[in-house]
């Protein structure tokens, strides 16, 4: 498509301005349609197959998650918030406990925080296979070799679920996470398991490498979807899309949070702002989180995994009036917790709870990428934007 | 700069321009400025400051406090908090709340921050409060012809739409 | 015997044959295809799966027949057996050994081209009529891709026709089988016109990475998004008809087609047939698709001077070894 | 000619992986083992002394989540056994259909009484099926049940849990004291949970080979430095590809 892409389009483009006699195709993409990535809608305008204006419409997977919250108890939210992004659903967990426990105060033991790392890294893997493979599916198609990359990333996915399943029992919604540690002590021979797969992963990624280095991917990827960097931050878009802008920020290095401060995280960036960046920002992404990974599970010191008594009643947490923010890095970006705390149920609930979900941000950026493109680019964006709808409605 | 250096800049940066009191000790709930500061505030952080990341916008519904004896009532209002952050090591958040009243809107900060779109849509229709000059304020997450917020605290999970049990 | 009756009875056959391997190639494809993604592919109907094309079948004739309201009845029916025809028809001068063939055209080839050109309508027919923009989406690209695609195959076929100084198809072969095979031919001349075609076809035929048509990951299913049931089940047969004929074509055109020491020349054929197609599904599960724009610049910045250029060549290395006839 | 070299190298590596073994399972017939914490279904069980081990104390109906446990608590009478006064469960329903599987019942439970199950067999023909009533889930006894229980995982999380133990331990300790609960339904399940007692069977003998050398392996590099980043290279060599052939 050879029309002139601006850095970025006017989201509030006044059709009848831009052709009062315009017979342009309004074509509904979505919220069923293969590559929504779950149930999204954009309408899109189309002078051509080129793209003139887009209109997303988000909220097909509300669920009032907030709402929630706000009557359950905090030991009731952790299991509640698994469901928001289920494609990394350590992190949910993690997030809104580490948003209680700067409300209460409660340290959590040292053991706990290696072992909510070494989850978060072993997730973020996973989490960027699924992208990698949805990704290429998008490319690829679902009777082709983007299927292929689909499964062969979904096979190895399938291993690091079995470690989260002799870890915690479950394969997705882990609840493992609790108010001041974890439920769930490693148990034996787990470092053995995580080495093997880790490290099986690690080649298996050099082949997914290989398989798309291909002159086929770089076309439908390069220059397509250009985010510049102003755009990004402004957008508030976080994680792998704005380092793949060119902005080298990254929370678990430039706001530690568990035992990062003592881990020398490599932020990886990337100049381009297109798919192109993304991919490989992701792909270098899974690398280093593995190498983190690898290196903790061997060191996991000895002690005690919860710093507070164990839950045994929903009203045992007593929250004073307070609101913090607490943000951590998933392989989506910055997902932050907002609580004021206090509510009803005799502060055994909070008050209002409000989730950052960045997947939300990303999609924001729709509008202002989209225009310019054919509908396969869009595909193609929509897919490197790797938004998680169950996050982005809440 | 380290993220505390930047916080007691922060707050500095309040007191000397944004009328926060000389000797306000940070409350835990952050601080608490006058509508008017709103966008320009924002604006000096944008651009002075390096807050260039929008992080996020909470709104919160406070209904009507009755007095009681010694204890002052408290009209119904809502209560917006705003966080942007800086970008690159030592990153911090810069957060404030500021207080509209039941009738009142908030300056929006869509001119700043693209990224206010979405963010603003989703507490106006969630939550109910209004922003001022946003270029496009429908609901995000509810249809359109949803009627009430369901974040206030007065639309309560029982009544209205029964859910499946 | 009667010419007629031969005609008759062979297509019969021909068809039933057809059928039956599309069924199963099919099922292959999916074995193939679930092996090289580490599945197992098709297990449960019957021994490793093989009466899976048959419950499939099965399935696609119980399903609710829909015909939208929007659409264009007549021709929303008509689209999915014309696909079919036009597939089946091609197959009609492919020469599987010598004398085994519906019909030995004299211009075979043309035959061919001119059936594979005319592929592109009973799809249009069926995006047109669908009166649904995925599918006029797919639909124009379809006839968008058919068209521009049609001429680097034709030149490429040109070039074999040239080089065999025959129309006819059995003639084709018979030239190789004296001559040494058409994919063999010196200065890679050979080869270059092989891939061009084979290029060329997959685009035809809608293979993997050309499927731009399709893509169901942007246009849902593309021309086919309307289609329930057997109308769908019959698109999808035509176009695994048409990948198994383009794979035969290219074998009788460079691979030397019923050519083969020892066993019988129909063997060889279907071999060779098997072995074309099964580099094409190799290719399909292995790849990503392009860009419309892309495949057009590739089409027309590309193969297209290629095809000339090579035109060009053929002529003079035929001349050279010819001399003007 | 990028695209030549570029297409022989991905068709080359779609064809490696035609060669390997293939990871889906032909499930009814072939189940995968299934970790010994793996959670699915409920089931309530009886107490050494063969009663049921319910109180009807309420904890778990109070802690749901999504508050599908409906407990009908009983009078305060003696048990048969003892003849100790204690409470009981009139009726227990528990409702899979929106069970969101947090294990927060079985961790709130005093008398260990509700337990997760590992079978896998969860779907039914109605939305009935899916009601466990209190005579389903007693029956539920008799499937493999999930290592997790509400003594297990009180103790684990306890915050002055004393540092000298070994976490790798704290596993093995409970598998151990609980009466054989698996029957010959949780075969490769029971295996490895025998694998981690002390007496272990011959029958056991690949598990319990591989355990001593996990051992050493996980104590090694705590001996050498608490230090995270040094340890990397010699983690890498250690097992490249030691998985290669699992599914």
């Amino acid at each position: 498509m050879t029309l002139e892409r601006p850095d970025r389009a006017d989201p509030y483009l006044d059709l009848d301005e831009y052709e009062p006699e315009a017979d342009l195709m309004v074509l509904n993409f979505g919220p069923q349609h293969p590559s929504t990535h779950g149930v999204f809608r954009v309408v899109m305008y189309l002078d051509g197959e080129t793209i003139v204006k887009a209109v997303p419409y988000a909220g097909y997977l509300h669920r009032g998650v907030e709402k929630l919250c706000e009557k359950l108890t905090y030991a009731q939210i952790t299991p509640i918030v698994d469901k928001n992004d289920y494609v990394a659903p350590m992190f949910n967990e993690q997030a809104v406990n580490m948003a209680f426990e700067a409300l209460t105060g409660t340290e959590v033991p040292i053991r706990a925080q290696y072992i909510r790392t070494i989850v978060g890294e072993i997730q973020r893997v996973a989490s960027h296979l699924l992208w990698l493979g949805t990704f290429a599916m998008d490319l690829g198609g679902a009777i082709g070799g983007g299927t292929s990359v689909f499964m062969w990333c979904f096979r190895e996915r399938e291993m690091i679920l079995d470690l989260f399943e002799h870890l915690t029992g479950c394969r997705f919604h882990y609840n493992t996470h609790t108010l001041g540690g974890n439920r769930h002590d490693i148990p034996a021979g787990w470092a053995e398991k995580v080495h093997a797969t880790l490290g099986h992963i690690a080649q298996r990624v050099d082949e997914y490498e290989a398989i798309l280095d291909h002159p086929i991917f770089k076309a439908r990827t390069e220059g397509v979807g250009v985010i510049s960097a102003q755009l990004a931050l402004d957008l508030g878009l976080t994680g792998p899309l704005l380092r793949a802008s060119g902005v080298d920020h990254d929370l678990r290095r430039d706001a530690p949070y568990n035992i990062y401060d003592q881990l020398d995280v490599q932020v990886m960036t990337d100049t381009g702002g297109d798919c192109a960046a993304r991919y490989r920002v992701r792909v270098r992404e899974m690398r280093e989180s593995i190498r983190i990974a690898r290196a903790l599970v061997d060191n996991v010191p000895p002690g005690p995994i919860c710093g507070t008594k164990p839950i045994k009643l929903p009203v045992q947490t007593r929250v004073k009036d307070g609101q913090v923010y607490v943000a951590l890095e998933t392989p989506r970006g910055e997902l932050g917790t907002y609580v004021i705390g206090g509510g009803d149920n005799r502060n055994a609930s909070p008050y209002r709870l409000k989730i950052r979900p960045p997947s939300l941000h990303a999609l924001s950026a729709l509008p202002y990428v989209l225009p310019g493109h054919g509908v396969s680019d869009a595909v193609a964006i929509l897919g490197s934007l790797d938004p998680i709808m169950g996050e982005a409605d809440r | 700069m380290t993220t505390a250096e930047r916080e007691s800049a922060f707050v500095e940066l309040l007191r000397a321009r944004f009328g926060l009191a000389e000797d306000a000790e940070p409350p835990p709930e952050g601080f608490l400025l006058a509508a008017e500061h709103h966008f320009e505030l924002a604006r000096t952080l944008k651009q002075q400051h390096g807050y260039v990341q929008y992080v996020s916008v909470v709104a919160s519904h406070w209904p009507e406090v009755p007095a009681k004896g010694k204890v002052e009532g408290d009209p119904e209002h809502y209560e917006v908090a705003t966080l942007l952050r800086t970008v690159g090591p030592g990153s911090h958040v810069a957060r404030w709340r500021v207080r509209i009243e039941m009738d009142g809107a908030l300056d929006s900060l869509v001119p700043l921050f693209a990224g206010a779109d979405w963010q603003e849509r989703e507490q106006f229709d969630l939550v109910g409060v209004r922003f001022a000059d946003h270029p496009d304020l429908r609901r995000l997450m509810m249809p359109e012809e949803w009627v009430g917020h369901p974040l206030r605290k007065d639309y309560a999970i029982e009544t209205g739409h029964l859910p499946w049990r | 015997m009667n010419p007629w009756l031969h005609a008759v009875l062979y297509s019969l056959v021909l068809v039933t044959v057809l059928m039956t391997c599309t069924a199963y190639a099919t099922w292959l494809e999916r074995k193939v295809a679930g092996r090289m993604q580490s599945r197992l592919g098709p297990t449960r109907v019957g021994f490793a799966g093989l009466l899976q094309p048959i419950a499939d079948a099965l399935k696609l004739l119980q399903k609710e027949d829909i015909v939208p309201l929007a659409a264009d009845r007549a021709l929303f029916n008509l689209a999915p057996p014309l696909t079919v025809f036009f597939a089946l028809a091609t197959a009609a001068v492919i020469p599987f050994s010598p004398g085994l063939l519906a019909s030995d055209l004299d211009i075979g080839a043309l035959y061919v081209l001119a059936l594979s050109g005319l592929m592109v309508f009973p799809v249009w027919i069926g995006s047109w009529a669908s009166n649904n923009k995925y599918a006029l989406l797919g639909g124009m690209r379809a006839v968008a891709q058919g068209i521009s695609y049609e001429i680097p195959l034709l030149l490429s076929v040109t070039i074999v026709i040239l080089m065999a100084d025959t129309m006819s198809l059995s003639g084709i072969v018979q030239v190789q089988a004296d001559e040494g095979w058409f994919i063999a031919r010196p200065f890679g001349l050979g080869l270059a016109t092989f891939a061009l075609f084979f290029v060329a076809a997959l685009a035809e035929g809608n293979r993997i990475p050309f499927d731009t048509p399709e893509a169901e990951s942007e246009l849902v299913a593309g021309p086919t998004t309307e289609y329930t049931g057997m109308k769908f089940g019959l698109f999808y047969m035509a176009e695994y008809l048409h990948s198994i004929i383009v794979a035969g074509l290219g074998a009788a055109l460079f691979l030397g087609g019923w050519d083969g020491p020892i066993a019988p020349g129909l063997h060889w054929m279907v071999l060779k047939t098997l072995g074309l197609w099964m580099v094409m599904l190799w290719a399909r599960w292995t790849f990503l698709r392009f860009r419309t724009d892309q495949m057009m610049t590739l089409c027309w910045r590309y193969l297209v001077p290629a095809s000339l250029g090579l035109l060009m060549a053929a002529a003079v290395w035929v001349h050279a070894v010819h001399g003007v006839s | 000619m990028r695209y030549v070299t570029a297409s022989m190298r991905a068709m080359a590596l779609s064809l490696r992986n035609m060669f390997r073994k293939p990871t889906t399972v032909e499930y009814p017939e072939e189940k995968r083992e299934r970790a010994p914490r793996m959670r699915a279904s409920f089931a309530l069980v009886h107490n050494a002394d063969g009663e049921e081990a319910c109180i009807g104390c309420l904890m778990c109906e109070r802690i749901c989540p999504s508050s599908i446990i409906t407990i009908v608590q009983g009078e305060k009478r003696e048990s048969a056994v003892t003849g100790k006064k204690r409470g009981w469960a009139d009726d227990f329903t528990l409702d899979l259909q929106a069970c969101i599987i947090c294990e927060l019942c079985v961790q709130v439970c005093p008398e260990d009484a509700i337990i997760m199950t590992r079978e896998q067999e969860r779907p039914g023909y109605r939305r009935e099926d899916l009601v466990l009533t209190m005579d389903k889930l007693y029956a539920n006894e008799k499937k493999a049940l999930a290592w997790g229980r509400g003594s297990i995982l009180m103790d684990m999380q306890d915050p002055k849990r004393p540092v000298e133990v070994p976490a790798e331990t704290a596993e093995a300790k409970p598998a151990a004291e609980k009466p054989a609960a698996e029957t010959a339904a949780a075969k490769p399940a029971a295996e490895k949970a025998e694998a981690e007692k002390p007496a272990a069977k011959p029958a056991a003998e690949k598990a319990e080979a591989e355990k001593p050398a996990s051992k050493t392996s996980l104590e090694k590099p705590a001996a050498e430095e608490p230090a995270e980043k040094t340890s990397l290279e010699k983690a890498a060599a250690a097992k490249p590809a030691a998985e290669e052939e699992k599914p």
